[in-house]
């Protein structure tokens, strides 16, 4: 109603525009006037979302291109978009105050049309959704697509719970002790414990929940605690302990099944000081079995550090097949203000001048050709590897202001 | 300085330090989205016939001239503002999840090839978010707020349900007859 | 009301808190809890503000330590606080949306204590107010305090009166073909139109108009038009035109009256292109009658570039009296990345060897020794100056970090 | 490289660049901000007896140690965000403008002068803006989120009116005895 309260105010302004050019009237186009566009289907095999926390958006980048599809708006906060198992919708968690950082607080989920990127509905949720810096498994879509839950923190634990296709809040799911949500079934989600356990609640055909179980402790959150930014590949999940340990949740079954722990490190890795770290260090492509992984040399308490290389492993023999140094983001940043090519004289002198500055954030496609996005939040970088020979194939320029997410859907 | 490769990186950084502390930075950009703004300066487009006028061809263009997502090209000549055409859209359409205003001012460039005049529509795209990419400042002609349609200081993203501003676009109204 | 509702969940909070330190229950405090600052009053002479536009604040910052007082949050947009004549309460106008883009779109003018910094109202206007990148006269304080007068351009042109003591809106008045507000007496107000005329305002004792007149033309808008970025001194107005002509303007009347029009600007400094520049390219020292302008040289259309000097003018003997340059906002800026002191080698290396980044804002207070503040929005810069030698006194650290409105009120 | 100057502003434009990249530059910042974090690890104060602590004497210390300005400050050994002191409030109060967050979490420091260790409370203030300025980060301790108290990527803004981050304080709960 807004649109149609203003369009007076429209031909005042048409009015207003053409006595100032002094025209009797406003020329007839040659070109249509009010054309929007709207995104091809299906999604491109390489459109990843890379979320920016200061532009408060999540920008939809080609990386085959570097060219932005266009951008999904946020409020502050996580913004991180999960699209609907057929593609056509977006799904995303949004928090905003009447009045800027006061007033009432709505939380909500936004259910946005994939192809023109217009909003097409909202559910209210309880105001207490989570922030948290890693912006990871803060909100889950169930497999079977029909409920998304929302991590609360409050700073009592729970879930809400929404059917994203009945468009309606279904209700909140206590979590006591545990945290953050995982997709785990057609319609059951897991949360991490602080005793080493999983909590995992399924869901019946309303999205009420039939059961609320606690797994057997399946790490020591004392000695050795895994990190919540775990991937997934299919029936199977792999949370990395701050050492380096590989845990595998399997999900196929009745029951959640933890199976073997597997080091990523070997002694002369540790002896090295190798470790892992940063806010989304690991990335699996689910076809090949290929798990990624940000690695850095530092001490302890350094998990969240930026990597300076990438390790690649076989999920299946349980073993590295391959490591490759990524770029000086830093540096990579500097060549793009200077508008200089990657490899010549000055990449290669600042590459080497410039303080090693690793990488926060990678993903990776799930095709046969898959990329490996590779982000920093500032300078905001994203560069684009081939995922296969650790080629680097682009920097994607002025993809933002502070890149705090990036997925590869 | 003795070092070149060193003089050049030093330049290389101030250069990058300067150019985002230029109106063509980043935070210009961030100003710019704030403002939405396009500039619009009034040219003699009194006696425009538009009348069964086509856009030009493009495809005889030489380098950034002829490249929508470069500030270079043609249609650009009084703009201010994220080329649509890095954001989603292209130089006469909106990125997706935007809304083109209706208000707008309107500017006047020749085209390399023909020499014809074009009377340009700098069309603003509102909502979203900022884009971000691509700012492309021509600033002749800029005059103070009171003189509405000549100040790209103001926010264009008018009438639209959401005054936010995400990008610009150039799209060809007509021929500016004897305006040349 | 959300305040009292969280109280059980702060009970749990603590509850939550202690069981994971082990404690049987909170320790009494040696220090008390919750103690929240007030400013002292009245407010200190060289207490400024600094608006950030990608923080939506206004900083109130101490030029004499560089410290900051505290902060006036805002949405998107201009934000430019005005003090009431008793200096309890702070003015903003604001802009929200209920879904930071999109939604509800929700202008008012928010009224802050201006010791405790918190909200004490608000009153709704029309969703319609004016955004320009100078943020000057966007919004106007009547001389006797009553009234608060926000521009409009929609684009139609209009003002919104709001009656700040009754906290009420009184009303919308056109404006037709005129923009901006400055205060020019008890209840009355003009702006300025593009035919070089202005429309006077006057208001009655309950903010309704009782009189809309345009002044006779006093400046040409095509061949040389005086900037909006006026500045005030008592009775009188100073506009300066895109050649450096002053234009003072004298509301002491019941008629506006205008002056004899002077030069800033020699033919031997023309001939040198010195030129005005700048989004707050002027301030004035009311005691002193001193101008303070931002030069560069430059050609025509370079009328927003930054000033890399300060010329001073005497607005009585209409002559300049002083010059001085400015640093180098750039280099200072590094300098204090550097975390290095003004004056040294480094500081002189830099001042020198990065390219001269001129200053685009400039304030000054209105004591007997007064301060000048010199800003740039990035990198975010703050300079203080004494505004009787153009000594540098100091750079403020961490002022922000985009930069785009200074006042000292 | 044979001009130490320029070496030296390299190396510094480096290190600022480098500074802003790193989780204490401003954008770790606006991240600590949004998430409005402070680091408490959890720390053996089981006998803590707080009953008649005062908080230790200041006036002897030394350098940074003695300024709540300061991210050395004695008191911040667990703190992550910026520091009240720098925003308009002091160590232990909140800026004009917020309000202190109930919830939060407890590190023990040890005072450099009389050697005991003292309870801290790290509480944030919460609303108001961004304060943006003395990002302090002591990271040790960290935990995942799902060991919620260890965590210092978890907003410690809860049950207040917003969740809106703005800075934290440091305030002495009491004297932690026998964990030294």
């Amino acid at each position: 109603m807004h649109r149609l309260g203003a369009l007076p105010r429209f031909a005042a302004a048409c009015v207003a525009v053409v006595v100032g050019a002094g025209l009797a009237g406003p020329a007839p186009a040659a070109e249509p006037l009010g054309k929007v566009e709207t995104l091809p289907a299906p999604p491109g095999r390489h459109w990843v979302w890379v979320s920016d926390v200061l532009l408060r958006r999540a920008a939809l980048v080609d990386a085959d291109t570097g060219r932005f599809l266009g951008m999904l708006p946020g409020g502050p906060g996580i913004l991180a978009p999960l699209r609907s198992l057929d593609g056509r919708e977006i799904y995303q968690a949004e928090t905003y105050y009447a009045r800027g950082t006061r007033g009432a607080r709505t939380d909500l989920v936004s259910i946005t049309d994939a192809r023109s990127l217009q909003p097409q509905g909202e559910v209210v949720i309880p105001p207490r959704r989570s922030e948290h810096t890693s912006w990871v498994a803060g909100s889950a879509l169930s497999d079977d697509g029909h409920f998304l839950a929302v991590f609360n923190l409050n700073p009592a634990t729970s879930l809400s719970i929404v059917d994203v296709a009945r468009r309606r809040f279904v209700g909140e799911v206590e979590t006591p002790g545990c945290s953050l949500v995982y997709a785990a079934g057609p319609r059951r989600f897991f949360s991490l414990c602080a005793d080493g356990s999983a909590l995992v609640v399924t869901l019946d055909e309303d999205g009420s929940p039939v059961s609320k179980l606690h797994t057997p402790r399946w790490f020591d959150p004392r000695a050795d605690p895994v990190t919540e930014k775990a991937v997934r590949r299919g029936d199977r999940w792999f949370f990395v302990s701050f050492e380096g340990v590989v845990h595998p949740v399997d999900v196929s079954g009745a029951e959640v099944h933890f199976a073997e722990p597997w080091p990523l490190l070997s002694d002369a890795e540790r002896k090295e000081s190798w470790r892992i770290g940063g806010m989304q260090p690991f990335a699996l492509h689910a076809p090949s079995g290929r798990l990624y992984a940000l690695m850095h040399r530092g001490g302890p308490d350094t998990h969240k550090a930026p990597g300076t290389e990438v390790f690649v492993y076989d999920v299946d023999r349980r073993e590295r097949v391959q490591r490759f140094a990524l770029r000086n983001s830093l540096a990579s940043f500097v060549l793009e203000q200077l508008r200089m090519p990657t490899g010549g004289a000055v990449d290669w002198l600042l590459q080497h001048l410039l303080p090693a500055h690793g990488v926060e954030r990678i993903a990776v496609t799930q095709d046969d050709a898959p990329v490996l996005l590779a982000a920093t939040a500032f300078p905001a970088t994203l560069a684009v590897y081939d995922a296969r020979s650790g080629g680097h194939l682009r920097d994607v320029r002025e993809v933002g202001v502070a890149v705090n997410y990036v997925a590869a859907p | 300085m003795t070092n070149p490769e060193l003089d050049r990186l030093v330049e290389a950084v101030a250069r990058r330090l300067a150019r985002i502390t230029s109106r063509r930075g980043f935070l210009a950009r961030i100003g710019v989205a704030l403002v939405g703004a396009a500039a619009f300066p009034l040219l003699p487009v009194s006696r425009a016939s538009a009348q069964g006028a086509d856009a030009p061809d493009d495809s005889g263009l030489q380098g950034t001239a002829g490249d929508p997502a470069s500030c270079d090209y043609w249609r650009y000549c009084s703009i201010d503002g994220f080329l649509s055409a890095c954001c989603g859209g292209t130089h006469r359409s909106c990125p997706p999840g935007t809304e083109m205003s209706r208000v707008t001012w309107i500017g006047t460039c020749r085209h390399p090839l023909d020499g014809k005049d074009y009377i340009i529509s700098y069309n603003d795209c509102c909502g979203n978010s900022f884009c971000g990419r691509c700012l492309c400042n021509r600033n002749e002609g800029d005059r103070p707020v009171y003189l509405t349609g000549k100040s790209n200081d103001i926010n264009w993203c008018m009438g639209t349900p959401t005054a936010a501003y995400n990008s610009t676009v150039a799209i060809v109204l007509g021929v500016a007859t004897g305006s040349s």
